[in-house]
Formats: structure tokens, C-alpha cells, sequence
């Protein structure tokens, strides 16, 4: 297996390379593409760990929306240059820095040799839950509350976006680049690539329950198509007051709640499935969850309003 | 038959990779904007569909296949459109950031 | 065989990563971006190596994923390196 | 549903609430908000009343899945007493709230009313969350809920410094929230679960030095999040800066949030184990932000920026419950004091608002003849200030008497004199506050609605109360407790 | 085998406090931010892959709440970004009457 040893390590010196020219370099722009590649190396990473959906959603976001998300704001950035602060100030936060990650590597030593694990229990319980994806199981049965919870963080984080827009703009639609400068490759680009790119994310949603995918993954990728359309002008980011939006930005959670609640009479707890109906329910979650994840990254990437109603 | 194709497989991951070394020494070496281009495009296209062509016959049927076309598919869009836009840019000739 | 599939891949990793150094040298906005679409590539053809090595058909699926994203990317970069060109004329 | 099921309804209510608001648009917003408000308080009591009846922590696993698989929710007296406390105060802010985040009757929805009515449901939901959880990664995510509450509250009126004051909070929260995630991480690798009680049998058995990065990586990111001296650094131009609903909400309970996990990583993961030095430490950077804190709150010439830096000096008394772990008095003092201060500084910052809104500014000089132009007001802000100060009867005082008695029982006479400091310096700022509102002076005629100000002094007569009830409160405290069998030499 | 990761991710989690505290400006914060992220979550990917049971080839748990934490920094970054941009409009405004 020295291949596989070779493969750890050239990943490993990769990383810390990239990510430190990420890190130091001084160039607003060059950080931002030297962070895009370190996303891709980490996927990789995620590859030879044996974690494909976590692979899939660092894929999904690290390469788009988080991409793009940074580039625009590399771009707005007035002063193109990073201004260091003196030599003295760089060396403490080295030495800092330096103490935790030696304290780090040596607590990485110490975990224990016999690791403690919940795979034994997580693959017992796989049968109730109908799924084959254990990391599915996981994020949509045993801590569903988690992914709950955490979708509502999304939306929170939208509801925070857009309350950094002014007034005169409320209810308009974001100022994003869905400019007039229109290229012929690039209209073709988003006729073909973007049909394509959607039915590829419904299809990682699908196969997510079975095998490595998911909601999160698939609506990553579907967001990233919406934001390439906006570049093309084949569409425009919607008016953030319109009616339709809001209710399948909240669709996800709502049907959560639903789900929720139902299981109260069904199953006798909140969240818990009735027999032999988990893996239809919790599809149907996944749809909700996968449209209102793709629409609020793309939402979260145009940023608040920016034009008049 | 199983070793030939193995035989098939290593070649053209081979010269895939000679590719993209080539595409990297030329995006180093190579004086201006237009004649790097030239070098990149030729490393996408040909590094990668031969890396593709090799690894068909070492996939599952037929969807790991199509999977792999897909991909080399998508990737040649992608070049082709950005380097046109590129291209466009270099002879406009303004660009400098 | 697997073993050449790995090492095939991360050699190809490697190279494309000293290819970033055209990030630092530019000069133009364009050559930072062949340099990101180069090393775009070259991650998913080791991804594809990748997967071959370590049997995961669903490193297929990143490598899609990639490859559907390398397109944005580049959209992205041209679109920004242009707009940043503009503000640097102003 | 079992009262059990109480603890999903109290957390899954305000996302509801959310989704209604999120839905509606602004215009039903300031009713559906307050709903959700008024029932999440009865949850909150009724939840209550269940420890109360029971005797016993009550306990709920989320779709039937049991830790460590599942996640478990777990309200103790510690829980309920922070629930209801942050029950109320989230309402007062409701009832408070100004007509500026309202929306006319046919009105179209306004930035304002959309995001102030979702981010406090969005801070309830959150304080529930964390008051409940039982497990450290759902704590994370709830912790992240209340940062992403937090920090838009910040810059709701969108000038240039709440933004610049927003960032920078939003750096130190994030910054904070991944050292704590780094811990959680090695928690996990160390021992299989995130589960609190779980953890708290295991490490009795196997402590060991990856615990201990753990427990430190996990405190210092929480320091940042509550801001204890010397990382309070942002907290002063957020809190001083957001509109006076925000800010009451930020230093009554965002702060509280951190601070309350902390006790659990403390009291309840890792009791009885803390070695003295770190618990020194702690209480020393405690002590520290009493004295700097209290000095800095001396110089202030605007109300509301005197109020923040007084939040910074009372977070230190929290701290001083680290030192004196195990001691009687401690936790309890500890608990008294987050709820205490919760309602005098939800109080006093919505009353400054008003006196800001009759004035025209928040400047200390321009406060003169407040008590006739606000009687309620000045009465509630007076209040407050003894409540903070530490004057009995009220839950300030009590809160530093428990404080105090477990200095003396636990040897420890420094932090007496940190203390009572403390109180010299709290009763300095707070007179520099009080005294222009109760000289005579010319205030424009008031024109704020009689409603709002006694919301005010609502809140300012709850931390009164919590003193002369604090013997049931005490015994509350008490329930569902681990027990600590072993004290520290 | 997998410690030469658990190595990596405790270098990340270096680089990216370094990064957060030397910076002066917001984004790059922001990308140190993602930086040490990325190294936690990695320790989290060694994490499970030790965690290897019951023939699964990696513990689910841990790799479940990377993905949970992916989106939470996502949202974090989506939310820094917006600061950033609206401050700088601002800039531009006062720098263009």
C-alpha cells in the first residue's frame, strides 16, 4: 500500500503548500484562487478517507458558491494588497500559532489506540431508518435535530444578508452581475451546462440515501448552475419581497416541523418515523430541503437587495 | 484480453500526464498571454480525454463509463468558453490586474 | 495497477501545483486564471485516478461535480478579473 | 405528549415562529412574534413546573433515538431558571419594541420589521437551544444560531460604525465558535460520545492530558463569545451601538449564551476535576474585567456605551463561579447573578432608548430633568442600578452574597476584595448615571407610550423580585444536579 | 495512517489562527476562518476513519457533523462576505460624492 502512502503524503504536503500561500500571500485575488484550489485538494483528501459525501458537499460548495461568494468580494475590495502588520506582531502570532499545532499533533498521537466508535451502533439501527447511507442516517434520523436546526441557520443567515441592504432597496432585487455584457460561448455555456448541472444535483440527492450524496450536496450544485445563469443573463436574481420565494426558502424547515410534529401520533416522538415509512418520509423531506438549500445559496451568494423594486 | 487493456490503460494515463506536464511547463516557460493559452488548452483537452479514454475500460458499464465522457465532455465546454473569453480579453488588451 | 493509479494522480497534482506559482507572476488577470483552470483540471483528472485506485465509484461523482463547477469558476474569474480591470482604469 | 415533549415544543415554536414571519412579510410580523413570545414563556413555566413537580431533571431523546446515537435534551434547575429568565426578557423586547420596526396597517413590509422580528425569535429559539441542549455538537449549532441572531441585531440601522462593530463581532464569534468545535472534535475522538452526561461518567475514569486541550480549547473560544477580560474588546461598540431593543437583548442573554455552556463544560462535564489553577485563572481574568471594565464604564459621557462596559465588568462576576467550583454558593451565585443581570441590563438599556428618544441623544449631560419628563422610566433605571450595584434586597446583591460566602468558605479572601471593589466601582458608574436624570432640568414633553415604560420597569422590578424570592430560586437551582461526591482538596 | 492527516488538519488549524490574527482585512480573516475550518473538520475525517467498525470503513457520526459543520461555515462566510461588500459601497460612496 505505498502507493496509498504516497497519496496521503503528496495530498498532505499539497494542502499545507496551498493553504499557506492562501494564507500569506499578499495579493487579495491570488488568496482567493489559491483557496479555490485548496478546496479541490481537500476533496480529494475527503476521497482517500473514506468519506465520499463529505467529498461531494465540500465539492459542491467549496468549488461554487463559496468561489464565487469570495471573488466578489476580492474584486469590491478597494486596496489590492494586504498590509501586514510589523514583524513583531507576525512572530508572536507564529509562535501562537506554532504552540497549538505542536499541542495538536500531540494530542492527534494520544488519541486512543482502540478509538472509540459509533459505527457498530449506527449500523444497527440502519435497518429502522430504511436508508443505506449511514452518513444519511445519521444527518436525517439519529441527529435529525442537528440538520434541523442547522437549516435554520441557513435561513437565518439570509435573513441576515438581507437585512444588510437599505431601505430604498427593500423588496428589489440584488445587484448581482447578471450584466448586459453577454457572450456568445458563454449563453451557449449556460444553455448546455445548466440543464445538465441540475439534473446531476437532483440526482446526488437521489442517491443520497443510499449511497454517498445528499440534500446538501445536490442543492449546492443546483445553486451553483443558478448563479452561472445569473452570469449569462439567461435569468435574474428574483425580487427578494415576491411571495413565491419566501415560502420555498421556508419549504425545507416547514416540512420538517411537519414531519416533526406528525411523528408525535405516528410514531409516538418528535422526529421519529413510523415503521416502514422512514425512507418515503424522509425523501420527501429531502426534496423540501434540497430546493430551499439550492435557493438560499444562490440567494446568500447575490447578496441583499441592490436595486429599486 | 484483461492485460492488454491494462497495457492500454498505462499508456495513456501516461502520456495524459505528460500532458499536463507540458501544459504546466508552458504555462511557466512560454513568453506571452496568448502562446500560455495555447499550452493550457492543449493540457485540458488532451491530458485529461486521454486519462478519460484510458480509464473507460477499468469502469463499471454503462454508467461509470458515461460518467467519465461526461466529465471530459463538461471539462472541454468549460475550456473552450472560458478561453475564448480569455482570449477576447488578451486582444482587447486593457486587461492588467 | 492501483499503484499506478495513485501515483499517476498525485504526480499530475504536483505538477499542475507548481503551475500556481503563474498565480504570483501574472501579469494579467488572464494568466492567474489559466493557471486556477489548470489546476482545476488537473484535480479531476486525479480525482478520476483517484477513484480508480481507491475503487470509490463515488469519486466519479465529485470529479462530476468538479467539472461541472470548473465552468462557473472560470465564468466567475473572467468576470471579476474584467470588472477588476475596470475599476483599475477608473 | 408527555411535559417531556415540552422541551421540543419550546425550541421548535420560535422556528415556527420564523417560518411565519419569514412567510407573512413584516406586516403580521410585531403579532405573530409576540404570540410565539407569550407561548414560549408558558412553555417555559410550564417546563418548569415539571422539574418542580418531578424533583427530578426532565429529559427528552429526539425521534426516539437515544444518546449517544441520538440526541438528548435535558432540562435541570439551572435550564428552567435561565428559560424563563430569557423567556421574559425576550418578551419585554417584543412588547418594547419601537414603532420603527412595525409595519402600518396596509403597509408594504420594511427591511427593519422583517429582520428585527425573525432575528429575536431567532435569539429565543437559540437561548432555548442552548439551555436545553445535552449534546456538545448541538450546542455548536445552537451556539452558531445565536451568533448569526446576534450580529445583524448589531447593525440593524445600518451606519457605518454598528457595521464596522458587526464584523469585528462576527470575527470574534467565529473565531471563538471553531476553537470550541476543536474541542468538541477531540471529545469525540477521545471518548465516542458527545453526550454531557455520558462524557461526565467517562472522564471521572479516564481524564488524561487530550481532555484537558479539550476543555481548554472549548473555554477560551467561549471566553471570546462571552467577552471576558481581555477579549471584550468588541463588545462595547456592538452593544453600545445596536438600537436599545438589540442591545438589550445582546447583553442580557446573547452573552449569557456562552457563558452558560461554559458552566456545563465546568460543572457539569468536568466536575470536581478542574485543577486550582486554571479555576484561578479564570476568576482572575474574571477580576480583571470587574476592575477594567467598571474603570473604563467611569469615563463613559454616553449612556448606552457606559451601559456596555458595565455588562463587561458584570460578566466577570460570572467568572468567579470557576474558582470557587465546589464550593456553596458558587454555582448558585454564578446563576443568580446571569439571571439577575439579565433583567437590570435588559432594563436599563431599553430605558436608556427612551430617555435617548425623549432627548434626542444618549449623552450623560443632556439627561437632566429625566425624572420629571420619565418618572417610570428613572424609577426602573434607578432600580436596575441598585440591582447591578448589589444593594439588598435585590438579585444583584443576592447573587454577590452567594458569591462571597463561597469566597470565605473556600479560603479564597481575593476574591472578597474583587468584590466588593466591584461594587465601589459599580456604585461610581451607576451614580454618574443616575444623578443627571434626577437634576432638575428641561425635557421636551414625553410622547412615549405608557406601555413601554412599563415594560421597563417590569424588567427592573423582576431583578428586584428575584431577590426576595431567591430561596426558591436557590432550591430550583438544586434540581437535577449531578451529584459531585468528590471536592477538591 | 490516516495521522498524516490528523498532522495536516493540526497544521491548518496553525495556519488559520495565524492568518486570523495577522490580517488586517476582513476577507482575508474570513479565508483564514475557512482555513482553520478545514483543519478542524479534517481532524474530525481521521477522526471517523479510525473510527472503522462493524464493517463500515468509517465511523458515520463524525463525517455527518462535518457536513453539518460545512454549512454552518458556509453561512458564516456568505454572512462576512456581505459586511464586507456593504462597508465597501460605503467606501465608495464617500470616496465619490
Amino acid at each position: 500500500m505505498n502507493a496509498v502512502y504516497g497519496l496521503f503524503a503528496g495530498l498532505s504536503a499539497l494542502l499545507l503548500v496551498v493553504a499557506g500561500f492562501a494564507v500569506v500571500t499578499r495579493r487579495h485575488f491570488a488568496a482567493v484562487v489559491g483557496f479555490t484550489a485548496f478546496g479541490l485538494l481537500l476533496s480529494l483528501a475527503w476521497v482517500a478517507l473514506a468519506a465520499p459525501d463529505v467529498a461531494l458537499t465540500e465539492a459542491a460548495v467549496g468549488g461554487g458558491v463559496t468561489g464565487v461568494l469570495l471573488l466578489s468580494a476580492s474584486v469590491q475590495m478597494r486596496a489590492k494588497m494586504e498590509v501586514l502588520p510589523s514583524w513583531g506582531v507576525r512572530f508572536i502570532a507564529a509562535v501562537l500559532a506554532a504552540i497549538v499545532t505542536a499541542g495538536l499533533m500531540l494530542v492527534v498521537l494520544m488519541l486512543p489506540d482502540e478509538a472509540p466508535t459509533l459505527a457498530p451502533a449506527a449500523k444497527e439501527s440502519l435497518a429502522f431508518t430504511g436508508m443505506g447511507n449511514p452518513a444519511t442516517a445519521v444527518l436525517m434520523a439519529y441527529r435529525a435535530l442537528d440538520t434541523m436546526l442547522e437549516k435554520v441557520v441557513l435561513l437565518l443567515a439570509l435573513v441576515a444578508v438581507w437585512s444588510l441592504g437599505r431601505d430604498h432597496f427593500w423588496g428589489g432585487r440584488p445587484d448581482f452581475d447578471f450584466s448586459t455584457q453577454t457572450s456568445g460561448p458563454l449563453l451557449l455555456l449556460a444553455r448546455v451546462l445548466v440543464p445538465v448541472g441540475v439534473l446531476v444535483g437532483i440526482y446526488l440527492f437521489w442517491v443520497g440515501a443510499d449511497e454517498p450524496g445528499g440534500a446538501f450536496a445536490g442543492g449546492a450544485l443546483i445553486a451553483a448552475m443558478g448563479l452561472l445563469a445569473f452570469f449569462a443573463g439567461v435569468a435574474r436574481p428574483p425580487l427578494v419581497g415576491s411571495g413565491w420565494l419566501r415560502w420555498a426558502v421556508v419549504a425545507g424547515i416547514a416540512v420538517f416541523l411537519i414531519v416533526g410534529f406528525g411523528g408525535f401520533w405516528g410514531a409516538g416522538d418528535f422526529l421519529a418515523y413510523p415503521d416502514g415509512l422512514a425512507k418515503p418520509v424522509i425523501v420527501v423531506i429531502e426534496v423540501a430541503m434540497t430546493l430551499s438549500i439550492a435557493l438560499t445559496l444562490v440567494l446568500l451568494v447575490v447578496g441583499p437587495p441592490g436595486r429599486r423594486p | 484480453m484483461s492485460e492488454a487493456l491494462d497495457v492500454f490503460t498505462r499508456i495513456a494515463v501516461s502520456l495524459g500526464a505528460m500532458f499536463f506536464l507540458a501544459g504546466t511547463v508552458g504555462l511557466l516557460r512560454f513568453p506571452d498571454t496568448l502562446s500560455r493559452l495555447h499550452a493550457l488548452t492543449k493540457a485540458d483537452n488532451l491530458g485529461l480525454g486521454l486519462i478519460v479514454l484510458g480509464l473507460l475500460p477499468q469502469v463499471a458499464w454503462p454508467f461509470g463509463a458515461l460518467k467519465l465522457v461526461l466529465v471530459w465532455v463538461l471539462v472541454l465546454a468549460a475550456s473552450a468558453a472560458s478561453s475564448q473569453l480569455v482570449a477576447r480579453k488578451v486582444r482587447g488588451g486593457k486587461d492588467r490586474s | 495497477m492501483r499503484e499506478f493509479y495513485l501515483l499517476a494522480g498525485v504526480f499530475i497534482l504536483l505538477t499542475v501545483a507548481v503551475g500556481l506559482t503563474r498565480v504570483l507572476l501574472g501579469p494579467r488577470g488572464a494568466d492567474r486564471m489559466m493557471a486556477a483552470q489548470l489546476l482545476g483540471s488537473g484535480g479531476i483528472a486525479a480525482m478520476l485516478l483517484t477513484a480508480a485506485g481507491l475503487e470509490s465509484a463515488a469519486a466519479l461523482d465529485v470529479a462530476l461535480t468538479f467539472a461541472l463547477l470548473a465552468a462557473v469558476a472560470a465564468v466567475a474569474f473572467t468576470k471579476s478579473s474584467g470588472r477588476a480591470a475596470r475599476t483599475e482604469e477608473d | 405528549m408527555s411535559s417531556a415533549a415540552l422541551l421540543i415544543l419550546v425550541l421548535t415554536l420560535p422556528v415556527a415562529g420564523i417560518l411565519l414571519v419569514v412567510v407573512g412579510g413584516g406586516r403580521q410580523a410585531r403579532g405573530i412574534s409576540l404570540a410565539v413570545l407569550v407561548g414560549n414563556f408558558a412553555v417555559a413555566v410550564g417546563i418548569g413546573g415539571a422539574v418542580c413537580r418531578t424533583g427530578r431533571a426532565v429529559t427528552y431523546s429526539s425521534g426516539g433515538w437515544t444518546a449517544p446515537l441520538g440526541i438528548q435534551l435535558r432540562a435541570d434547575g439551572l435550564s428552567v431558571v435561565m428559560l424563563i429568565t430569557a423567556a421574559v426578557v425576550a418578551l419585554a423586547v417584543g412588547v418594547y419594541a419601537p414603532n420603527e420596526f412595525a409595519v402600518r396597517r396596509g403597509g408594504v413590509e420594511t427591511r427593519r420589521s422583517l429582520a428585527f422580528w425573525s432575528l429575536l425569535l431567532a435569539v429565543s429559539c437559540a437561548m432555548n437551544a442552548i439551555f436545553l441542549g445535552n449534546d456538545f455538537f448541538n450546542l455548536y449549532v445552537a451556539l452558531e444560531l445565536l451568533t448569526f441572531a446576534a450580529v445583524p441585531l448589531v447593525c440593524l440601522t445600518g451606519t457605518r460604525a454598528t457595521l464596522e462593530a458587526a464584523l469585528r463581532y462576527l470575527l470574534f464569534a467565529l473565531t471563538g465558535s471553531a476553537l470550541y468545535l476543536l474541542g468538541v472534535a477531540l471529545l469525540y475522538g477521545n471518548y465516542g460520545t458527545l453526550d454531557i452526561t455520558k462524557l461526565s461518567g467517562l472522564v471521572r475514569y479516564e481524564p488524561g492530558m487530550p481532555l484537558w486541550v479539550a476543555v481548554a480549547l472549548m473555554t477560551s473560544g467561549l471566553a471570546a463569545k462571552t467577552a471576558l477580560f481581555p477579549l471584550h474588546l468588541w463588545l462595547p461598540p456592538a452593544h453600545g451601538g445596536a438600537p436599545p431593543s438589540a442591545s438589550a437583548l445582546l447583553s442580557a442573554l446573547v452573552v449569557k449564551g456562552s457563558f452558560f455552556l461554559t458552566v456545563r463544560l465546568w460543572f457539569d462535564t468536568v466536575p470536581g476535576q478542574a485543577g486550582m489553577r486554571t479555576g484561578q485563572l479564570l476568576g482572575a481574568m474574571g477580576a480583571g474585567a470587574i476592575v477594567v471594565g467598571g474603570v473604563l464604564a467611569l469615563k463613559q459621557e454616553r449612556l448606552k456605551l457606559l451601559i456596555a462596559y458595565s455588562t463587561v465588568a458584570q460578566i466577570g462576576y460570572l467568572f468567579l463561579m470557576f474558582p470557587l467550583a465546589g464550593h456553596v454558593g458558587a454555582l448558585s451565585g454564578g446563576m443568580l447573578q446571569a439571571a439577575a443581570h439579565a433583567f437590570a441590563k435588559a432594563s436599563m438599556f431599553l430605558g436608556a432608548g427612551l430617555m435617548a428618544e425623549v432627548a434626542g441623544s444618549d449623552r450623560l449631560d443632556g439627561l437632566r430633568g429625566m425624572g420629571r419628563a420619565l418618572p417610570l422610566t428613572t424609577c426602573a433605571f434607578v432600580l436596575a442600578a441598585l440591582s447591578l450595584v448589589g444593594v439588598p434586597p435585590t438579585g444583584g446583591f443576592m447573587a454577590k452574597w452567594q458569591l462571597l460566602s463561597a469566597a470565605f468558605s473556600a479560603g479564597q479572601w481575593w476574591w472578597v476584595v474583587v468584590i466588593l471593589c466591584g461594587g465601589l466601582l459599580a456604585g461610581g458608574y451607576m451614580f454618574r448615571a443616575v444623578r443627571p436624570t434626577l437634576v432638575e432640568g428641561i425635557q421636551p414633553a414625553a410622547a412615549i407610550p405608557r406601555l413601554r415604560e412599563w415594560v421597563v420597569l417590569a424588567l427592573a422590578v423582576c431583578a428586584l423580585l428575584l431577590g426576595g424570592f431567591s430561596k426558591k430560586v436557590l432550591e430550583l437551582l438544586d434540581i437535577g444536579r449531578p451529584q459531585i461526591t468528590e471536592m477538591r482538596p | 495512517m490516516s495521522e498524516i492527516f490528523g498532522f495536516t488538519a493540526a497544521c491548518l488549524v496553525g495556519l488559520g489562527l495565524y492568518g486570523l490574527i495577522v490580517h488586517s482585512s476582513a476577507l482575508r480573516k474570513i479565508l483564514s476562518f475557512n482555513v482553520l475550518g478545514s483543519g478542524i473538520f479534517l481532524l474530525l475525517g481521521v477522526i471517523a476513519r479510525r473510527g472503522a467498525a462493524a464493517g463500515l470503513v468509517a465511523d458515520p457520526v463524525p463525517q455527518a457533523l462535518v457536513i453539518t459543520g460545512i454549512v454552518v461555515a458556509f453561512s458564516a462566510t456568505a454572512l462576512g462576505v456581505a459586511l464586507i461588500r456593504r462597508l465597501d459601497e460605503d467606501d465608495e460612496e464617500e470616496g465619490e460624492p
